[in-house]
């Protein structure tokens, strides 16, 4: 049963007090050298599986499965308290996501863990005709998305997921940018009664919401900031960069709309077109192609809402690229998915 | 006529140890099976039973199928003696379809499902009227079935290759509430054993060693293409399940005594290697021109052929 | 080895002429009785596995794949004409896309024919890794697509592969709506150095292209009627229903422009910006979802081009469906997607 | 930097007859292995010479990833005298890496990059001075490998469970295309045999008797969260891989002269099972702390550890 904690099978003990028994000792004593479990403690927002163990303390419905990946999403966290409520299947992540639609039949909630690029492409049908259509309340942690696997190339990256989920009947679609989000994001949609893909880093987010910050609501865009000369849409890891970008431009007097646009699935069409005036301007910065995601969201709902003659620009990976290889934020960096790259967008766009 | 889903009844009642939620483990108090067969003996009416209920499938199979035009009469017919023997005892099940410790049936080859929806109508899960507007606008009967629309059905299938994997999570979630009784049957066809989640799924469930989790293989002999050896062999698939840490049954699955010998005398679920059963059939089985044909996995009768082949089905 | 012509194994020989070795005759002698021989020569405009025969006569690339479909697809056609270059993978179709794309590897043109449901969906993840992050010129025949399995229901419908698709770098996605759109789809896209994903009916499409017709180009929109009253853009079963309906209105005066927009990516911008005019109206008609496919591409064009005040409709499945359960043409009338509904909703936007 | 495909070569040419290409079947002229092992005996020189290359491998490995800052060390330790062999001899490749005729090795374990990136270096594949920026942007040296951008990679990887369906429609194109004497490696991790459509791929192998197609496990007993038998039984992989249809053999793969016999010694690709060579490993092989530790699965030893365990390295 992968339900108990592993029972050692011939691996020495940790000479590290903190890791779980079974651990063998890293040697090495260079303080910048690391190893998984060192790694693991460094993404200090990857709280989902500390959460999770929170959460189904006082829940018996919640439990959590991974493919293989328990450390790199620290769904360990949830194991070390609950070992009897965690499952992991192996490298299958096909039959994890449809096990768990099994589980939800018996009223349980089961959170389902992997790299984005298979939580969505891999299993995209188990999602569609497993999950969505019976509407079944499983939740899909979908880590490490957009190309936060920097230099692990593209079968790593997932740049296409919001395209694929934005068309998916019952599909609730949220991108938490922070741990406090991320905390938020999981505690609203509890009793959602159909699934839930969200859409998480890598685990190395700035802080961005306060704790216990009302702001962040599932459903409703968030206006983390207010001003009349420019609007910037952002989502995941660009809220932060957009936020930074706003601040420069106040310094020169612009003032700038900044809002989350985390749920992607309903999208909050109404609180954009409150946000963005006929003839103005808005920026969309994501981690996704530019085709399919949160800019073809917003063009939609001003469309709909009848706001027409915005100018509008997209930060995104460009729509016939795959990105090219570096650590994440080289690649943030180079595709101008961080502060510097949305300010110099933003100018380009007010210079228009 | 909408499944109502376990999800709401049962939980929060009481918080229970980590991992056990705090309902009791069922007794048989709600249990109402056709007849319950015991252990060993099968009973002259049991078979006859089980005889009587799989000429009932075939029947309406063609019934249904005349409303629908188009349909999967050669996939019924291999699995008819199969599905009379679950819904003749073999199936704990009450006369609640939402009953929370009721064994669960997956119809992992979902095509199978118009020779299901009678049965379902014959024990009250469903209104038989809807029989008769089988695939119509408005019909919660479609070719693949929909278990937010069809009381009794305890999974939506149609897509091949992952009924075992629904399985492996309801056979886990079963032992996880205290259902201790709890089986999961899950009804495979042979060529659906290419499916790579297939094994995932396989794997699963002996590594979870999840012995309350039963898989019945339709080995039908054929595909949508052709002869399974021909179109992709799934062969051996005793060896492929044993490697994959499964006990193997092998049984002829149109012999209403060995199929009941076989599904009603199994063990109780528990921990320990999950079970699948061989069940050697006819694709098209009871109907001459059909049985192993090639062009006949998707057909349609018009009357006059529907009522030659039901004279030909009653003669047998 | 499946490449050769099954050699019977324990079949009776046919006793219907024009069958190949090892079909069993059908009992029925009532006419409207019908078995799967006689169905696939029911589905005319199912012409791809012929055409690809034909083509295969004088091009040694070019190979046929499928996943026990072979006679739902007629590719059947071509093994009869070619069975060392036709692969069943039995009912496995991940694996047959990324075969395909080792056998590109070798200089093939492979081409996988399967649901549009699995090509799309099941295969997302191959479809992206294995062929358009390497660019490889794997087509794939995804038929079936949209509701066009009526009563098979969800599992069997593909209603999200265009917003999938649309987001996913290097893939190039045509819809041709008849067999003679369908052939020049296929001898367009030959020498195509990406892969393909053509979205193929359910076989029984009424002709809307002549044969030979100059009219049907990869990458560009045909415009098949020309009015200034309604711009309509339609895509697959929805071109002849809009083309009904137009000849209808036109009968009482108001002109309609049709467009068929199938090729929906890359898509044809420029083309949709010169058919609809700033305050006009627009009305898109497509066997998808509402959000991500066809609608979604041409308001992200329409704003792109500056083009603004378009009073837009959509017809689709709604946001949150999946489809009922019924015969495919009784859904393409509850959805609106027949003549009558595009005309229906037409005389709508018209009202507005 | 860009690898050229086959597409543009050797097509169009003549016509052939239907199902074989035009182009005569390849002779070996443009063979340049390294050292080409006769059949049966294994001499101390090429023992010595897997030896080197592994122990480069290994080296070079901790070279590159001090440039990446975070690596798959141990995924490739356990496979090194496997890459090694392969590259002095077992491999039939050429100067022009993307000669026709060549075998192709699929890394399905794509992760193992880092350790075959040196190797392609050593054979003139491509520059030294790409090594240098192993990840940096711009480089087309990625943790998973992009046979776009690299010279001697013959398929992209990264999503464990592909590569035995590439190798599959490899085998079969160069069966097709006449090339007798191909033969298609595949690189598979233990862990990744949990994935179903690695079955698939395997079922399709036999089916289509590909014995030109060669698939090695590196069975180093671990995945990523630990013990294979722990995380999700893979075992019996002999078992599973016969019931497959496959042939199997086993061999201890860190032993030189045991892996050059084995896979210098293959008979002729041609019509047959496809065969399955389980390379026993210890996932880590060659550094201490690193062998069968389930913290090391990745990890980045900063400058002083790396010199620290080079020395390690060099004194083993
Ligand atoms: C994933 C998937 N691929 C393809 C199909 C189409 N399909 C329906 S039935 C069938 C043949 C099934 O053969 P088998 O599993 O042997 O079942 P049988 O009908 O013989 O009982 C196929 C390929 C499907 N339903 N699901
Ligand atoms: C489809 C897929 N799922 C998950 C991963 C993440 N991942 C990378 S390596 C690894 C463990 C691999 O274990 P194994 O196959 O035994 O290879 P080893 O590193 O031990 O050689 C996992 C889960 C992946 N690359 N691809
Ligand atoms: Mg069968
Ligand atoms: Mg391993």
């Amino acid at each position: 049963m992968s339900g108990s904690e592993p029972a050692g099978g011939g691996y020495s003990a940790s000479t590290r007090s903190d890791l779980p028994d079974g651990y063998t000792a890293p040697a090495p004593s260079d303080p910048a050298s690391w190893d998984l479990a060192a790694s693991e403690r460094m993404s200090r927002s990857a709280i989902a599986g500390e959460a999770l163990a929170e959460m189904a303390d006082g829940d018996p419905r919640i439990v959590v499965l991974t493919a293989d990946l328990k450390y790199s999403n620290r769904t360990s966290d949830f194991e070390l308290r609950h070992p009897q409520r965690f499952f992991n299947v192996g490298i299958a992540e096909q039959h994890m996501v449809t096990m768990a639609a099994g589980m939800a039949t018996f009223g349980y909630i089961p959170y389902v863990a992997t790299f984005a690029s298979y939580a969505s492409l891999l299993c995209a049908e188990q999602l569609r005709t497993d999950l969505a259509y019976p509407g079944l309340p499983v939740r899909v942690l979908a880590h490490h998305a957009g190309i936060a696997l920097g230099f692990y190339g593209t079968s790593h990256h997932a740049t296409e997921d919001l395209g694929l989920l934005r068309s998916m009947a019952n599909m609730t679609v949220v991108c938490p940018c922070d741990a406090e989000s991320t905390r938020r994001a999981l505690i609203d949609t509890l009793e959602l009664p159909g699934p839930l893909y969200l859409r998480l880093g890598r685990g190395r987010e700035p802080d961005v919401y306060p704790a216990g910050a009302p702001r962040f609501e599932v459903g409703r865009i968030a206006k983390l900031r207010e001003g009349g000369d420019l609007t910037i849409v952002a989502n995941g890891i660009t809220v932060e960069a957009a936020l930074a970008a706003a601040q420069t431009l106040a310094d020169e007097g612009i003032e700038t709309s900044v809002l989350d646009a985390h749920t992607v699935r309903p999208f909050d069409a109404e609180g954009l077109c409150d946000a963005v005036r006929s003839g103005g301007r808005m920026l969309v910065a994501e981690e996704h192609n530019v085709i399919g995601g949160v800019a073809s969201a917003c063009v939609e709902a001003l469309m709909q809402g009848g706001i027409a003659d915005v100018e509008i620009a997209r930060i995104g990976i460009p729509a016939d690229e795959y990105a090219l290889i570096a650590p994440p934020t080289h690649l943030y960096r180079h595709y101008g998915l961080d502060a510097e790259g949305i300010l110099s967008r933003a100018r380009k766009l007010l210079a228009e | 006529m909408s499944g109502t889903s376990e999800r709401e009844e049962g939980f929060g009642v009481s918080e229970g140890s980590d991992g056990q939620l705090g309902e009791p483990a069922g007794t048989d108090a709600g249990v109402a099976g056709a007849s319950v067969a015991g252990a060993g003996a099968v009973s002259d009416e049991l078979v006859a039973e089980i005889e009587a209920r799989a000429a009932m499938i075939r029947r309406e199979t063609i019934r249904l199928i005349e409303v629908a035009k188009s349909g999967h009469y050669t996939s019924v017919y291999s699995a008819a003696e199969i599905l009379a023997t679950l819904y003749s005892g073999a199936m704990r099940i009450a006369e609640d379809p939402q009953w929370a410790e009721r064994d669960r049936l997956v119809l992992s080859k979902g095509h199978v499902a118009v020779g299901v929806y009678p049965l379902l109508a014959e024990r009250g899960y469903i209104a038989h009227e809807l029989l008769d507007q089988y695939t119509r606008l408005g019909n919660p009967l479609g070719d693949h079935p929909d278990m937010r629309r069809v009381p009794g059905i305890d999974f939506s299938s149609g897509s091949l290759g992952h009924g075992l994997s629904v399985g492996v999570g309801m056979a886990q979630a079963a032992r996880l509430r205290g259902y201790r009784r709890t089986r999961i049957w899950v009804l495979l066809g042979d060529q659906e054993l290419n499916e790579g989640q297939v094994w995932e799924a396989a794997q699963a469930a002996s590594h979870f060693r999840l012995a309350n989790l039963c898989a019945i293989v339709d080995r039908n002999q054929m595909g949508l293409d052709g002869d399974t050896e021909e179109v992709m062999s799934v062969e051996p698939i005793r060896g492929r399940f044993e490697a994959f840490g499964w006990d193997v049954l092998e049984v002829d699955g149109h012999d209403p005594a060995a199929l009941a010998k076989t599904l009603t005398t199994l063990p109780e679920p528990g921990e320990g290697r999950p079970l699948c059963v061989i069940a050697h059939t006819v694709k098209g089985k009871g109907v001459g021109y059909m049985e192993l044909s090639r062009t006949w996995h998707l057909g349609y009768l018009a009357p006059a052929d529907a009522a030659r082949t039901l004279r030909e089905l009653e003669q047998a």
